[in-house]
């Protein structure tokens, strides 16, 4: 890999992590907006409000950056970082075309798990270095749902690779059939709640309920640095709807798959992603022993019995 | 690819790690000492896994055992379980004499948890009833 | 040796009623008519199949037939075939005979039982186990149905579980003969040990070309043949087991469970024929057996009792036969004597039940004279009586001069033993029946003091029909049976017959001459202490049951020293380890964080050193 | 010295570093972090020597679980923002301690030192496959006795909260 191929493939990961964000944000934004009868972003850019989300940008960078008192400022000021870096990490993982990926590494799937572990981190330290009850209520739920969750998500993804084979991501679509759709269904099923648990969406969204703990490990930021971390969110679905539709919806598979693959990768990622954002508006938020006991007593059962059923059919027919 | 660095790489850590245990009070922090230890050992292994040659079952067969990643990944595993039991521990000394300070002297004798509380509480459903056999000093 | 109709038949005839018991088994709960419709039909349809078995069956030879395919265990080959010859194809049709009359008696007189369907189903079964041991080809088939009978044996006793007696009865049948059977299965084991294999026919080939008789292997068999039998000592459960319906006596006594132990020895005759220490402990056991029970039976009141008590006779008699005849015999006495015991059993048992719906019990009290004016049962009863007795023209005639010739020409001393252990029998048989036909046929009854709603009201119209044509069927066969047994090849020797005639009409005599007595009962003429001992079997059963309380005791022994001796050692580890543990935590309690070091710098001390020395 | 060696020593140097603060450090939360930071690199250190597969778990299961569970258990048991110096031995416990762990360094370099030749090896290409058919394959007892110990790490986990629940002073609503 030359050092100028390395460039531009560091370049289009940034590229992309920036872009693809903003349309879920403004996908979120349209979506919620006519769900409830309203029209949403309407004059930003003109045409439907379409650069809604720049101006919100904008706004955030000249908002004062405050940092309490009694924070630790280094912690508290590097833990945005530490909730975004992630997220990027994970996106340069996954391929989007047949052969279109940041970074083509062997154990991809298991790189993407890997760095989205990490993501939490960032909500911890920001958490507590804010000093603040809420903030350190909001991360410690956020952890405990995370550590609660990367279990049945493993073993979801587990499954998956199982069936194709390979822990390359690529390696998970080449492999892909469209009977994987049934076959893999509990799994995927799994993986999708997981997904939002992780990423703290709703129905999950308990460590930054804002009518319980005013707004979790955020609370006390301001400007961009809380930028940063809706930026992270984001990129979260990002991430999952891409990851999601990589493992269980076959990727770039479809019609002219030659020349529309990342059309397809896309088009489906996105579709996930407004399902997300769906979720967001239809369910009310679970109470934490809820949460607990959906993670284990219904997810890691049904992943165990995804990787069970994998296996069997994997035995059987190679 | 030299493996100088790595082996001492490998020797700091335990030394780092070693100290980290003994000059720690607080006793999660006496943990990450430990973690520390373990991670040299894995460097170590790491290390040396490269030098590894499968090994000969007869003249036509043999095995690449991958010893130093395997035992690596097992050694994790091994802390995962680990800081599970320890933090549980630590958790309950802290619920139990009130700090988790591991210069201090044990105050008498610490009462051991008796069968009848546990089965008073697990019989009534209601492990967390904070009425139950309060025992502390 | 292959005969193909006959295999087709002899696999026919075990399926029929396994396939009848399990379907009339699922139907028992949801249609009970027409569970009870299929166990009869079933049970003449299998009479039907034997009798095709019996006419395609090779007159010399065997007639081999697989059932579920052979099973290889290791080094020991398990064919699981049948095979059937020409006596045993007899035996067969005796048994499935039988099997069908008592299926289409129980449709009357199981009529108003709830459980009467499971009843007719478990009889299903029960045959099935029966024509399986008969048709065996293989020991562990022999096993199987042996066994099945067992567990079949005590569904039937205590059939009547509201009753204690008839759960005592249930339970004390199954556990004595699973205690014998230990002695079986070890036979059956040893058996095949020694020759690789459990078919029969390669165990005879290996025993024929000159081994040594096995005769340990054979005794031990005997131990669970006597169990099954009734033979001394296992001879108490067969009177208690008086406690089941009378159809399920029938059966037990008729042609199955009891006579099991008949057909093994028969169908392993080859190898019993070579060992003459075994067929003498049979014949002593057997000799023992015959006339004790026919002593006891005399001065029974209860005509289910007697007829058990001649169940144990006449079974002795026929493994006498078996155990006196000589080698060249083939046994063919002893078997012949089992059909006809079977024929005219069978007919005494149900004839009984029916006496017992008239009299509303079985006690000999109840019955005084009851059995007049009821047309064909008088008549067929008496036969059956006869036969038992052996005068002639019966079928009990034939087949007991057969067994009494048998032991004639048997030249070892159990055969001698047998012959004098015989003409005791043949008389005392002669008077226990005389009495019992003159007790039933006159005097007056007593009320029953309780009436009994278990018991089935006396036939009517067209069951009435049913019951007799059963029993007059049966009667006629009593009679005119044992032209049968001389027309297979049978053969009558005047003297043989003129003595044990003779000793028989002299019962006969003796017996009426005493009932002229006042009473009318020729067993008053016995102590009133010596019937009642007699009534409990002269307390065998306390002798069960002290042996039962030793066995018990000793196994407190075992235990107690197997908790004081033997875990001593762990129990004393534990101790130990929890004593050393509590000492070291007593020692332990210093501040951690010295201690920690004091420990890693004691490690490293350690290491250092180490690697110095190891250098 | 090539380009591995290179990135490996500068992640090794950045490892080191950052165990030394992490064992001596007067903030608790950060002790955490840079044990977070200390395990990241040696992440880095696998990747450079070949191990994909043991630096993805190490993240994964070292960074993702276990150092969210220590950071969780130092919050549970108060751990206020800032300085404070009660979380050293005292001064002559540190000194030992220092001089254990200089000659526990010292004792492992000069055993292994040796052993290892200056003759440069060969780091294989992606060996996951490998590994995993050697864990699946060679150390498939190994691999089923750690499942159970895991099994049993959770059990005692959870009966050891249990007994203290049982017999300890409420501690107002910090249970988890």
């Amino acid at each position: 890999m030359s050092v100028l191929e390395a460039v531009i493939r560091s370049v289009a990961v940034v590229a992309a992590f920036l872009v693809l964000p903003l349309l879920v944000g403004q996908t979120e934004h349209k979506f919620m907006a006519h769900m409830q009868g309203r029209l949403g972003p309407m004059y930003a850019g003109g045409w439907h409000g379409w650069a809604q989300l720049i101006a919100d940008a904008a706004k955030f960078v000249q908002k004062e950056d405050v940092i309490p008192a009694a924070a630790d400022r280094g912690v508290f000021r590097i833990a945005p970082a530490v909730a975004l870096i992630p997220y990027m990490a994970g996106l340069a993982f996954i391929p989007i075309g047949d052969g279109i990926v940041g970074a083509d590494v062997p154990a991809s799937a298991f790189a993407v798990l890997a760095a989205l572990g990490v993501g939490i981190l960032g909500h911890l330290m920001g958490g507590w270095a804010s000093a603040n009850k809420y903030s350190m209520i909001g991360a410690m739920r956020g952890a405990a749902q995370l550590v609660a969750y990367e279990l049945p998500m493993v073993l979801a993804v587990a499954s998956v690779a199982l069936a194709a084979g390979t822990l390359s991501l690529s390696g998970i679509v080449e492999q892909w059939q469209p009977w994987w759709l049934l076959w893999q269904l509990p799994g995927a099923i799994v993986f999708f709640i997981a997904a939002l648990a992780e990423i703290n969406r709703t129905p999950f969204d308990m460590p930054i309920a804002d009518s319980e703990i005013v707004f979790g490990a955020f609370t006390e930021y301001t400007g961009l640095r809380f930028a940063f971390f809706l930026l992270a969110e984001y990129a979260g679905i990002v991430v999952m709807a891409l990851l999601f539709t990589v493992l269980y919806l076959g990727g770039w598979a479809g019609p002219l798959a030659a020349s529309l693959g990342v059309v397809w990768t896309l088009l489906k990622a996105w579709i996930i992603a407004a399902i997300i954002v769906w979720m967001r508006v239809s369910w009310p938020r679970l109470r934490e022993d809820q949460l607990h006991r959906l993670a284990w007593v219904w997810l890691i059962p049904i992943a165990l019995f995804q990787l069970a059923l994998t296996a069997v059919v994997v035995v059987m027919t190679r | 690819m030299h493996l100088t660095a790595p082996v001492l790489l490998s020797a700091v850590l335990a030394g780092i790690g070693a100290y980290g245990v003994l000059a720690r009070r607080n006793a999660v922090l006496v943990l990450i000492g430990v973690e520390l230890l373990l991670s040299s050992a894995n460097v170590l292994l790491v290390a040396m896994s490269t030098q590894e040659r499968p090994y000969v079952l007869s003249e036509t067969t043999s095995v690449a055992m991958y010893g130093g990643q395997v035992m690596t990944i097992f050694i994790i595993t091994l802390a995962a379980a680990e800081i599970v039991v320890a933090l549980a521990i630590v958790l309950a000394m802290f619920r139990v004499i009130g700090h988790i300070d591991v210069t201090a002297a044990p105050e008498g004798e610490i009462e051991p948890a008796t069968d009848e509380p546990v089965a008073a509480a697990a019989s009534a459903g209601d492990p967390g009833s904070p009425a139950q056999g309060v025992s502390g000093p | 040796m292959t005969s193909s109709t006959a295999s087709t038949f002899a696999q026919l005839l075990v399926a029929v009623p396994v396939l009848a018991a399990v379907v009339s088994l699922i139907l028992a709960r949801s249609a009970p008519g027409a569970s009870r419709a299929v166990s009869a039909v079933t049970a003449v349809l299998g009479f039907l199949v034997s009798v095709g078995l019996l006419v395609n069956v090779p007159a010399e030879g065997f007639a081999a037939a697989t059932t579920v395919g052979p099973l290889q265990v290791g080094e020991l080959k398990v064919p699981l075939e049948l095979l059937v010859d020409r006596p045993f194809a007899v035996v067969a049709l005796a048994v499935a005979f039988v099997v069908a009359c008592i299926q289409l008696y129980s449709v009357w007189y199981m009529a108003t039982d709830p459980r009467g369907a499971v009843f007719q189903a478990i009889v299903s079964m029960f045959g099935a186990a029966m024509l399986l041991v008969v048709l065996s080809g293989d020991l562990l088939l022999t096993l199987i149905g042996w066994e099945v009978m067992g567990w079949g044996s005590y569904l039937l006793i205590g059939h009547h579980t509201f009753r204690r007696s008839a759960r005592r009865a249930a339970m004390k049948a199954f556990l004595l003969t699973r205690f014998a059977d230990i002695g079986f299965v070890l036979g059956i084991v040893a058996l095949a040990a020694q020759t690789g294999t459990t078919r029969l026919a390669v165990i005879f080939e290996h025993f024929g070309e000159g081994a040594a008789a096995p005769t340990a292997a054979l005794v031990l068999m005997l131990i669970g043949i006597a169990g099954k039998s009734g033979l001394i000592p296992f001879h108490d459960w067969l009177p208690d087991a008086m406690e089941g319906p009378t159809p399920a006596s029938a059966l037990i006594h008729g042609a199955t469970m009891v006579a099991a132990g008949t057909v093994v020895v028969g169908r392993l005759f080859p190898l019993y024929a070579e060992s003459t220490d075994a067929r003498l402990v049979l014949a002593v056991l057997a000799a023992a057996t015959t006339v004790y029970t026919a002593v006891m039976a005399f001065t029974q009141n209860d005509v289910k009792k007697l007829l058990a008590y001649s169940t144990m006779s006449q079974v002795a008699l026929m493994l006498g036969a078996l155990a006196a005849a000589p080698a060249e015999e083939h046994g063919a006495a002893g078997l012949d004597h089992l059909v006809s015991h079977a024929v005219f059993k069978a007919l005494l048992f149900l004839g009984a039940g029916w006496l017992a719906a008239i009299g509303g019990g079985t006690a000999f009290a109840l019955l005084r004279g009851r059995m007049k004016g009821w047309g064909v049962l008088p008549v067929s009863f008496g036969l059956g009586l006869a036969a038992l007795a052996g005068i002639p023209p019966t079928i009990g005639f034939v087949s007991k001069d057969g067994v009494v010739a048998a032991a004639r020409e048997g030249t070892t001393t159990g055969a001698h033993i047998v012959l004098y252990a015989t003409y005791l029998t043949v008389f005392l048989t002669a008077m226990y029946a005389t009495r019992a036909y003159l007790v039933l046929v006159s005097g007056d009854p007593e009320e029953p003091d309780h009436h009994d709603d278990s018991h089935t009201p006396p036939p009517t119209g067209s069951s009435y029909t049913l019951v007799a044509g059963v029993i007059g069927t049966l009667g006629l066969l009593s009679l005119v049976g044992g032209a049968a047994f001389l027309v297979q090849g049978a053969h009558i020797d005047p003297t043989v017959a003129a003595v044990s005639v003779g000793i028989a009409l002299l019962g006969v005599l003796v017996s009426w001459a005493l009932s002229r007595r006042p009473g009318g009962d020729p067993a008053t003429v016995l102590s009133e202490s010596w019937a009642r001992a007699t009534q409990v079997n002269l307390g065998t059963d306390r002798v069960y049951a002290g042996f039962a309380a030793g066995v018990v005791a000793l196994a407190r022994v075992v235990v107690r020293l197997d908790n004081a001796v033997v875990d001593a050692l762990p129990r004393g580890l534990a101790s130990g380890a929890t004593a050393t543990g509590g000492a070291a935590d007593r020692a332990h309690r210093g501040v951690p964080s010295t201690g920690l070091l004091a420990v890693l710098s004691g490690g490293l001390i350690v290491l250092v050193l180490g690697v110095a020395l190891w250098r | 010295m090539t380009t591995r060696d290179i990135v490996f020593i500068c992640f090794a140097v950045l490892a080191a570093g950052c165990a030394l603060l992490a064992v001596t450090t007067k903030q608790v939360v950060h002790a955490a972090l840079w044990l977070v930071a200390t395990l990241g690199t040696i992440a880095g250190c696998y990747f450079v020597l070949g191990a994909e597969l043991v630096g993805l778990v190490q993240l994964l299961i070292y960074v993702g679980a276990v150092i969210i569970l220590v950071i969780f258990a130092l919050m549970l048991t108060r751990a206020p923002i800032g300085k404070h110096d009660d979380l050293a031995t005292p001064g002559w416990q540190r000194a030992i301690a220092a001089v254990v762990g200089a000659s526990l360094t010292a004792l492992i370099a000069a055993v292994v030192l040796p052993v290892v030749t200056d003759a440069a090896v060969d780091i294989p290409a992606s060996t996951n496959k490998g590994v995993s058919a050697a864990i699946f394959g060679v150390w498939v007892w190994p691999f089923e006795l750690l499942s159970v110990l895991l099994l049993s790490a959770l059990i005692g986990a959870f009966i050891v909260s249990q007994v203290v629940r049982a017999a300890g002073r409420p501690t107002g609503g910090e249970g988890r």
